[in-house]
């Protein structure tokens, strides 16, 4: 029993979990119960897949030891793309093709540049940052286009579905990615090459693995995630904004930090990142709620940031110093 | 008709190495190292320290490029670019250092980049973790070396622990060449033992062995040959039989 | 004759659709007149220090007139001077010092201040509120700290102010950090009307009331229930203008913020006519003007 | 003579110095001579500074083997606490002093946090960058406070000097400063500790360095920074915009790392990061007199960016593969 | 009087550990270890791998802090809470990782933490960089490494380059108290016996050494004591003179 206390506690994103919970309560209480009401979850819940999907996808990527800052950007660029062929009269799937292909080739040349060359991938997404969020302003003239709703089959995207129309088609989706990359990652050998890439790359290179095909792989997967994940916004909001996810690369980093993940690389888990994610929503909404003044609402979110981050660490320590022989 | 000819030829080197130069930036490490090594043999790398054991090693094991000369493998012009490659050859490596993921499990580590998968596509599959664990207890135990569970940290073990496991890695898996930079560093006696036992036991299973020590007694204890090095280049190269401890200490 | 080098500095970045329009005008006015145009965005939306910088290299180059927007009172005073010491054409757009012509030494201003901007628009939207009761009013400062939005947003509760000493009804506002995308505001928003279902009317300093009024049709909420109204006509908000959700829409057409300028500097710089005021219009857009403003928009017009 | 060479090309920052070289060449002819002309070289000597006071901050940081993302609030916190105080009416040395004090809180607070519970300090400046911005928006209630410009000694700050009008007062802090602090990593043993702190924190702590003590230090020296740029900023343009300094964080990063310092810690110089704030300043400048169409402006930046680095690490592979004995 | 009543007590040890604790996360690394050093005394730790060696002597040079039991350092009960408090007690290690930092001169490697300054205000200065060279030439040429140049990069060294370094560095800053986790690991022959003809030394200079090695041939060499380990506990302790290397390996 304690030993089971210990491992959970040790496990930072079980310990992230918890905060989480805590915070739930929190905020349920401060807000009269409003928070966990249907009319606010059914708002955090449709709009936790896309922030979560991007979460993902930079968890697996720091895991792997690389950054992507150009997250925010593609996040927009993807949509537009679609949006733009849809009014040149493509139909829905190839415009969505194509616009999920824009983010691989991105993915692909951020990893490419960033190991052909050796520069960091601070660098590398961060010029990425910047090109894609053009590109965007550029395919559409700066003017959103119209979205042919009636084209497309929102249903697969965003429609209410489920008990009580809680979710959003999007939730299932973001579901069915957060599993198939978490077993990706726990349970293939290409998990292993990536924790181990991001590890301690001398020894995965000297054990054969090819990590530079690892690395590549996984800004890819980032890169097409994050194209989803705007992709998937847009159908909700119904505009294709060039603005879209601006600032979006600092909140994914820091959902995969809250969650456990090591800036460093070769430490977290997706889980973790989804639970971040959920942190950052979970906290963004609640202050809301709690009628805080807009001129301090940035320095709650901020607050309680570094709050939960230390709690976090706090829990893990607690865990760590419980003595009970566990190997 | 190739195939004869080699066949025939079993006193052909697996390893030759022909005016190998290398230069790390402004350092100039191998200062043109022709060697071979022979099928089933067990060769001792000594030298003094910076003296480009671990450079030249590292080069057939892919992990660094060369800057000049020739590398054969049976016979044919190899081209080592990446460790992988090197594998492929047959050819297995201990490193010095950085040889393990710290932040993995023993488990992982010992399989890294080889696991066994129960399902795949295009190279990527499901590990087979039950596997997993009971080779790596085996591996392990093997090397006399008593773990809790192959489930810790590589990076919460012992030094001794830790190149315990790269032992246990190289055994597990081992091809054609073995090389080994001073592995019975940081163990303890016994396990000392198994490495010289096992460096022994190679030629038995056809494998030819690469030892770099400090330690004579252990090189004299379990090799054919000493190939001694010096700044850069080779200053002695005989069989154990036609040598001894002191004549190498004076060469070095 | 030698073409004009004409530049146009604002304190937006490029993604903003409102200066994509104001972008269009000025591109077409400029080759109205052949004139050789820049637009010279920030980086970060609404960096006065950015846009000071771009303005200091757009004066190295020594063009024939400058455009920009005066969103701070001082801020600019001192590149404004110089240009104009270097016998520069200097039109402010869209947004004027607080003190006018005196604040500093602009020819001309095209376009309308933040501050009567917003007070128009809540004076607009003052027509929609329930004849009785109490009215609560959310404004959702979009960037708290940057000038457009507290300017945008005080320009409203300066209006609430008036109308509650005037009309002596039970008026009460609060001010809550909305952000700059449409799906947080969404977000944000909604929980606070969920939290607060008694709300009369929400203000956006943006456009992104119009995220707002798809969470009320998502929630079944019937058009008009709670009052939208915001700045900058984007096909989305005019599109829930169409379904009944947003009543008031401040538009300043942008389209002519960037073209009369222009045509002012050509004016004044081949025949001598000083630049003039000229105010782009209340702007004030209501959901029957809707439809005929959705073609406009979408190519950009307005 | 190659020896030379060789040595200089391996060094980053001077790699960074001989593109910066080359885009000044490109930006002069591309500009046909307004470049460098003293119009705008004022223009860009007069920004300079403050740009490249926070980027020797944070890469003093950086190389400590810490993030500071809260630099840009503290930027408009300074500032505004002075502009505040005045207008209640102290005196500009005490609320200077006040305002840089509060900065060196700032860093107090993200060291000691970031040290006490073990967390990264991209969560706790992440938070701090919200905290900030909200307590100078809060203490300006939103719209920027008059600056009593008579009661300043401009002429300390930002008034013109040296030959042909060409610098501000402010480029000669910086040169001081820049010297200082370049001496302070490079000749002292406080420097030795910084380099060891970044480099390798186990063996630095195995060695008796005090490392917390040290990474806080680093912390407050990088927000004083900070808060000095950006008083000289509002100093310069006459209004305290509570806006000021928004995204710096990312740029004062980019210009480390484009001036060789690692993400990792324990590589970089003083030096330069200035060439990196420099560059990036050069960049924007001279895409500005190069007239680049508004919307591919950004990609013309991005682009730009990486091809600094990517620039800068060819040379230093060029210069790593020269085979000259150097030792 | 209390000074005169220490000093009369010469007998007393330099360092007393009593009951020694220690547990890392899951493991339960030391098991209540008593143990005595005294004063110019070479004592050879020896053990299994994972036996608990670096735990207990990271304890006292204040790496990792202890979950249970006593430290006196010369009667004394001594807080060790950080490397620096081991340092001002006179202790002084070589520890068997992690003792360099890769990206830093050698110079500044066998200085850092106690840089020579030309001048200094608060314990902040200019460093001597003429002195902190040919100091680290001479300390290096001390232990007979022949290095190229002090500005080389420790990350830059073979294996056993570096760890010659570190030896220099603590023997050029001898203190007390030397503890030598494992220092002839990757060492060449001729510096193995510098290190255990420095060990031996110590003894002439007033020094306590304690030498961990798994090689007994070493420990027997040059120490006065050894002292066994096995599962976080001591169980040897005898003078070399009673026991010998057969008696140790039966322990183990
Ligand atoms: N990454 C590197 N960069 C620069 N020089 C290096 C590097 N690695 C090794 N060297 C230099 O190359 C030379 C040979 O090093 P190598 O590691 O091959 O020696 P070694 O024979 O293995 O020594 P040891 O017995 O100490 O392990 C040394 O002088 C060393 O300083
Ligand atoms: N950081 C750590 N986290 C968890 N367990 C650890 C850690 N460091 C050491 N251990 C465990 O503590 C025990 C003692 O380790 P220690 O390093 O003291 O052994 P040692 O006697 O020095 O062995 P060696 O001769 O192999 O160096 C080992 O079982 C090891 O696995
Ligand atoms: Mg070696
Ligand atoms: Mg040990």
């Amino acid at each position: 029993m304690r030993r089971l206390l210990k491992i959970s506690l040790q496990k930072p994103e079980l310990a992230a979990g918890l905060l989480l919970i805590c915070l739930i309560v929190f905020f349920q209480v401060m807000s009269q119960g409003v928070f966990l009401g249907v009319a606010n979850m059914r708002g955090v819940l449709g709009l936790l897949p896309e922030m979560a999907l991007v979460a993902i996808g930079v968890t697996l990527l720091m895991i792997c030891g690389e950054f992507d800052l150009s997250v925010g950007s593609v996040f927009a660029l993807s949509p537009m793309t679609l949006a733009v062929l849809m009014t040149m009269g493509w139909g829905f799937w190839p415009a969505l093709l194509i616009g999920l292909l824009v983010c691989a080739a991105i993915g692909l040349a951020n990893g490419w540049l960033t190991i052909r060359f050796a520069i960091p991938s601070f660098i590398t997404t961060l010029g990425m940052l910047f090109m894609a969020r053009s590109l965007t302003i550029v395919i559409s003239g700066g003017f959103p286009p119209r979205l042919k709703t009636d084209e497309i089959p929102m249903w697969l995207f965003v429609e209410f579905v489920g008990p009580g129309n809680l979710f959003r088609a999007s939730f299932l989706w973001f579901v069915v990615i957060a599993i198939l990359v978490s077993l990706l990652l726990s349970r293939t050998n290409f998990g292993n090459w990536v924790r181990a890439t991001g590890g301690f790359l001398p020894a995965a290179n000297a054990m054969g693995i090819p990590s530079s095909t690892v690395k590549i792989a996984c800004f890819m997967i980032c890169s097409v995630l994050a194209g989803l994940a705007g992709t998937i916004q847009v159908l909700r909001i119904g505009s294709p904004l060039p603005s879209i996810g601006e600032g979006l690369e600092l909140a994914a980093v820091a959902a995969a930090v809250i969650g456990g993940t090591s800036l460093l690389g070769g430490i977290g888990s997706i889980i973790g990142g989804i639970v971040g994610a959920t942190l950052i929503r979970v906290i963004d909404n609640g202050m809301v709620l709690s009628q805080v003044n807009g001129n301090w609402f940035k320095f709650a979110i901020g607050a309680l940031t570094i709050l939960a981050v230390v709690g976090n660490s706090w829990l893990r320590k607690r865990g760590r110093a419980m003595k009970v022989e566990t190997a | 008709m190739m195939t004869a000819a080699r066949e025939a030829n079993h006193d052909q080197p697996i390893i030759s190495v022909r005016n190998l130069h290398k230069w790390y930036s402004g350092v100039h490490a191998l200062k043109g190292v022709s060697l071979d090594f022979k099928r089933n043999e067990a060769v001792g790398l000594v030298g003094d320290n910076g003296a480009g054991k671990s450079t030249l090693i590292s080069i057939l094991a892919g992990l660094h490029p060369k800057d000049e000369g020739e590398i054969y493998v049976e016979g044919r012009p190899a081209e080592i670019n990446r460790p992988r490659d090197a594998m492929n050859l047959g050819i297995e490596t201990i490193y010095q250092y950085n040889s393990m993921v710290p932040n993995m499990s023993i488990a992982r580590n010992l399989f890294i980049g080889r696991e066994p998968l129960k399902a795949s596509f295009m190279g990527v599959g499901l590990l087979d973790q039950a596997r997993m664990r009971s080779e790596s207890m085996e591996a392990i135990a093997n090397v006399d070396l008593h773990l809790r569970s192959p489930d810790a940290l590589v990076g919460e073990l012992s030094g001794g622990q830790r190149q315990g496991v790269a032992i246990a890695r190289a055994m597990h898996f081992k091809s054609k060449v073995m090389i080994l930079d001073e592995p019975t560093n940081h163990l303890s006696v016994k396990e000392t033992n198994k490495v010289i036992g096992f460096v022994k036991s190679l030629k038995e299973q056809n494998v030819t062995g690469i030892f770099i020590s400090h330690n004579m007694h252990h090189v004299f204890a379990c090799c054919d040959r000493v190939v001694a090095m010096a700044l850069g280049k080779v200053v002695l190269d005989k069989p154990i039989s036609e040598t001894s401890i002191e004549e190498v200490h004076d060469v070095l | 004759e030698e073409k004009l080098d004409i530049v146009f500095a604002v304190h937006s970045s490029a993604s903003n659709t409102f200066w994509q329009a104001a972008k269009k005008g000025y591109d077409d006015a400029c080759a109205k007149v052949s004139a050789n145009c820049q637009m010279l965005f920030t980086q970060t939306e609404g960096s006065v220090p950015e846009q000071l910088a771009n303005l200091e290299a757009a004066l190295a180059q020594k063009p024939a007139a400058i455009l920009t927007s005066i969103v701070d009172n001082n801020a600019l005073d001192d590149v404004i001077q110089r240009a104009r010491d270097a016998g520069i054409v200097v039109i402010g757009v869209n947004v004027d010092d607080l003190e006018g012509a005196k604040g500093n030494a602009r020819q001309a201003f095209v376009g309308q201040g933040f501050l009567a901007a917003g007070h128009s628009l809540g004076q607009a939207q003052a027509a929609n509120f329930p004849a009785e009761g109490p009215i609560k009013v959310l404004v959702g400062i979009s960037a708290p700290g940057q000038n457009w939005s507290e300017q945008r947003g005080q320009g409203v509760i300066n209006f609430l102010e008036e109308y509650k000493a005037s009309s002596g009804r039970d008026v009460s506002w609060e001010k809550i950090d909305s952000g700059t995308d449409l799906a947080i505001t969404s977000d944000r928003v909604g929980a606070y009307l969920a939290a607060h279902p008694d709300t009369t009317a929400y203000f956006d300093t943006g456009f992104w009331h119009a995220g707002v009024a798809r969470v009320l049709a998502d929630r079944g909420e019937v058009p008009g229930k709670v009052l939208l109204g915001g700045f900058d006509l984007v096909p989305e908000a005019v599109e829930q203008m169409q379904k009944g959700y947003i009543q008031v829409e401040v538009d300043q057409q942008p389209y002519m913020q960037g073209f009369m300028p222009v045509m002012m500097v050509y004016l004044a710089k081949n025949f001598g006519l000083a630049p003039a005021n000229v105010d782009t219009g209340q702007g004030i857009v209501k959901a029957a003007d809707a439809a005929a403003l959705m073609e406009l928009a979408a190519k950009g017009l307005r």
